[in-house]
């Protein structure tokens, strides 16, 4: 048994204190959503929009009501619309609480890789950088390893980097884990997830 | 003398546009295909200039948006953020066809920013330790390590709005923002392509979005496709 | 664990000080006696705190405003752009009492606006070749001299609102804008004063000059002197 | 004979083009609103709005609606107001396409001294620095010389400088004058003011 996604972002979501402001990063992590309680927290997307509401009902979808992830969606009572530069304002300047972040790969230094693989199609940069340097509390959510079976819990990143020393915690699916410094520390294993199966798909000691 | 803030309400996207020439940088509003000023783009193409640089956080997807410039051969480099599943450029990219410049999304709407406020450089410390600090100077303030970028100006802002009045003052509807602001500001001509077109007076000075010492030409467009790229909904409960 | 943007609105001034202590850097909203905070800044002289370090464009004028913080004696350092007739920091000023820095109004906007939005620090061409300049770091960039000036953040911002929701969205009403933005994006903890307190979504999303993410603690307080300095008016016709 | 005050303001307004964006310095060039046709410019007030109006009628002043010298004014249609950090943006970004400045003294290299007397008390600086250094075309309006005969119009200024190489033309009692580097340029002389009596009360070549 391993965490599934939902449970991975049932989990996440237990990361995100009543009355703050998130921003949760495209794919995986916008599923934390659907988790958290209704006015708990104040979603921040940030193509402009702070107070993100779920998907809109159909026939009442806005071209120009989207997320970072370009879907869809509504503004809460409390919502407000801004410039780009406004928004990375918010972020770089400290004022988002927590964002989680997909990642590819996050050191035990807290270093994390999101956005290219060497060699791959280059996808671009997007908020990554700016969110994972600008936000106080940066969570990485991911598999644990790759397909291939790859460590992506690593002693060092050896994908381009997004920024350095800032993640706080990972969650995988083989449960929750703290980057020390030069380990990753065991918060929590996903239930039947035994601590040597976790250290055997950990590039980093395991403690 | 005349200056450049009487007369900017044009009848055409011709007229709008004629100022163009070969080589400029074209700084243009959207964020995906969200809040793009869509006839001023398809303007571009049929006012026939090329060897453009291109300032967008997306330049296009999905073959529409800024993608018709990328299909039109007119553009020789791109400026943006983010590229995803945007095939017209990844295409020319691969071939040497664009040259593509990626930096952060922040750090492009602050250089934008910088640019329209008369601010040459400013530090960030997005980027720091990675690739986009290469080749930059650096500055350590207070303990911590700063990238130096620089401002980003262009010749010819296209920006789109929902109303504008006669002067140029502006609003946007929801998301559709984003980088619209910012290119205006930092443009040398700033051509606005908007929904509604009112008298001065009918948007309240405190309801301004951005105001119209930013904003040069103005053409109405009433009609958009306004395309989405993921229409995601739920179910009526 | 609960975050800072719960439940921020408070009953009364006192509560909304009781952060205070001694030796804080505090950013106080207002241009001269417009758009001033001014039960909060009464209200900072109740609370008993001391040596302050004020950023504020004027620090009150013709013993109001701000000027009661000179007279109260809690003032040790004034960072500000223009004093003009404000007796009350002359006084001070000249005896000693109180330090005075005095920056471009510009600058010390921008210097705010860097440090809400992680900016550590500028390059501007504002006070090339002048004193301004002085013991400062100046660069040249593209056959321009600029400074570089740095970022000023804030323990606490203390605002005026026209009007807010419970999330801590304001609009300001016309000129009583100025400065007060800027401050509250530059402080750890931002507490505003609003003539009028409304529910979330009585202000739409576009309609909302800052976005609540700036803001901590709000108080209403209906009633404000709203003192003039030049009462200028014309004949009717 | 020379300018009065108010053929100084008069003289000043016909160098704002229509449809143009010109600030006022406080005091003296602020009259030169009174001169300006109805709709011919708009009037940017550094602390924070863009068209602004005439003085309001007896009754209508509101005390959050002000120009940069505290006096309340109206804001005309299609005017818009915004934050401090914005509307210095305007004016450091080069948006804003003429100035009219009080000042101490101007050189004939375009320097300007506005703000501060050496050895007097000292005002502030205010909105003086960003923009007589971010606006296209700084005008000066000043005495020629000051009420105890000493030049205004100099070779250099002696006087703390508020920016330098800036001013474009200089409107004094005496005519209006440009500085050309070396020296002042005579545009005009005041109506009865000799080019012998001009020579006399400035500090720099005139020619």
């Amino acid at each position: 048994m391993t965490f599934s996604t939902e449970d991975m972002a049932r989990r996440a979501s237990k990361e995100i204190p009543a009355g703050s402001i998130v921003n949760l990063g495209i794919g995986l992590p916008t599923q934390v959503a659907d988790y958290l309680p209704v006015g708990h927290a104040w979603l921040h997307s940030e193509n402009g929009l702070l107070g993100t509401g779920p998907f809109p009902f159909e026939g009442e979808e806005d071209p120009n009501l989207i997320n970072a992830g370009k879907q869809t969606v509504t503004v809460l009572p409390g919502g407000s619309t801004f410039d780009s530069a406004a928004s990375f304002g918010m972020i770089r300047g400290g004022h988002v609480d927590v964002a989680i972040l997909g990642a590819m790969q996050v050191a035990a230094n807290g270093d994390i890789a999101n956005w290219a693989v060497p060699g791959g199609k280059v996808m671009g940069i997007g908020g990554a950088m700016d969110l994972a340097s600008g936000c106080k509390n940066v969570i990485a959510m991911m598999q644990h390893v790759t397909k291939k079976n790859e460590h992506k819990l690593v002693a060092r990143c050896d994908y381009p980097l997004t920024a350095t020393r800032v993640v706080t915690l990972v969650i995988t699916d083989l449960g929750v884990f703290a980057p020390t410094g030069e380990a990753f520390r065991i918060v929590e294993l996903a239930p039947g997830v035994t601590r040597e199966q976790a250290i055997a798909a950990t590039g980093a000691p395991l403690v | 003398m005349v200056g450049r803030h009487a007369n900017k309400v044009v009848a055409s996207i011709e007229e709008a546009l004629a100022p163009l020439t070969d080589g400029m940088t074209i700084l243009c509003g959207g964020f995906g295909l969200s809040g793009n000023p869509e006839a001023l783009i398809k303007g571009v193409v049929a006012r026939g200039v090329k060897d453009l640089t291109l300032v967008s956080n997306n330049a296009g997807n999905m073959g529409k948006g800024l993608a018709l410039w990328l299909k039109a051969g007119i553009v020789k480099k791109v400026i943006c953020s983010y590229i995803g599943g945007n095939e017209d450029l990844h295409t020319r990219m691969a071939s040497g066809e664009v040259k593509v410049e990626i930096t952060p999304q922040g750090t492009l709407a602050e250089r934008l920013r910088a640019a329209g406020a008369g601010i040459p450089a400013f530090y960030t410390p997005t980027g720091v330790g990675t690739v986009v600090e290469e080749g930059k100077e650096t500055k350590e303030i207070d303990g911590r390590r700063y990238i130096l970028e620089r401002a980003l100006p262009g010749d010819v802002a296209l920006v789109r709005a929902n109303r504008a009045d006669r002067f140029g003052n502006l609003r946007f509807w929801r998301t559709g923002r984003n980088f619209n602001p910012v290119m205006a500001t930092a443009a040398k001509l700033s051509i606005v392509e908007c929904d509604q077109l009112v008298d001065n007076g009918a948007i309240s000075p405190d309801d301004v979005h951005l105001a119209g010492i930013f904003v040069h030409r103005i053409v109405h467009v009433a009609e958009h496709e306004n395309a989405f790229e993921f229409r995601t909904v739920r179910k009526r409960p």
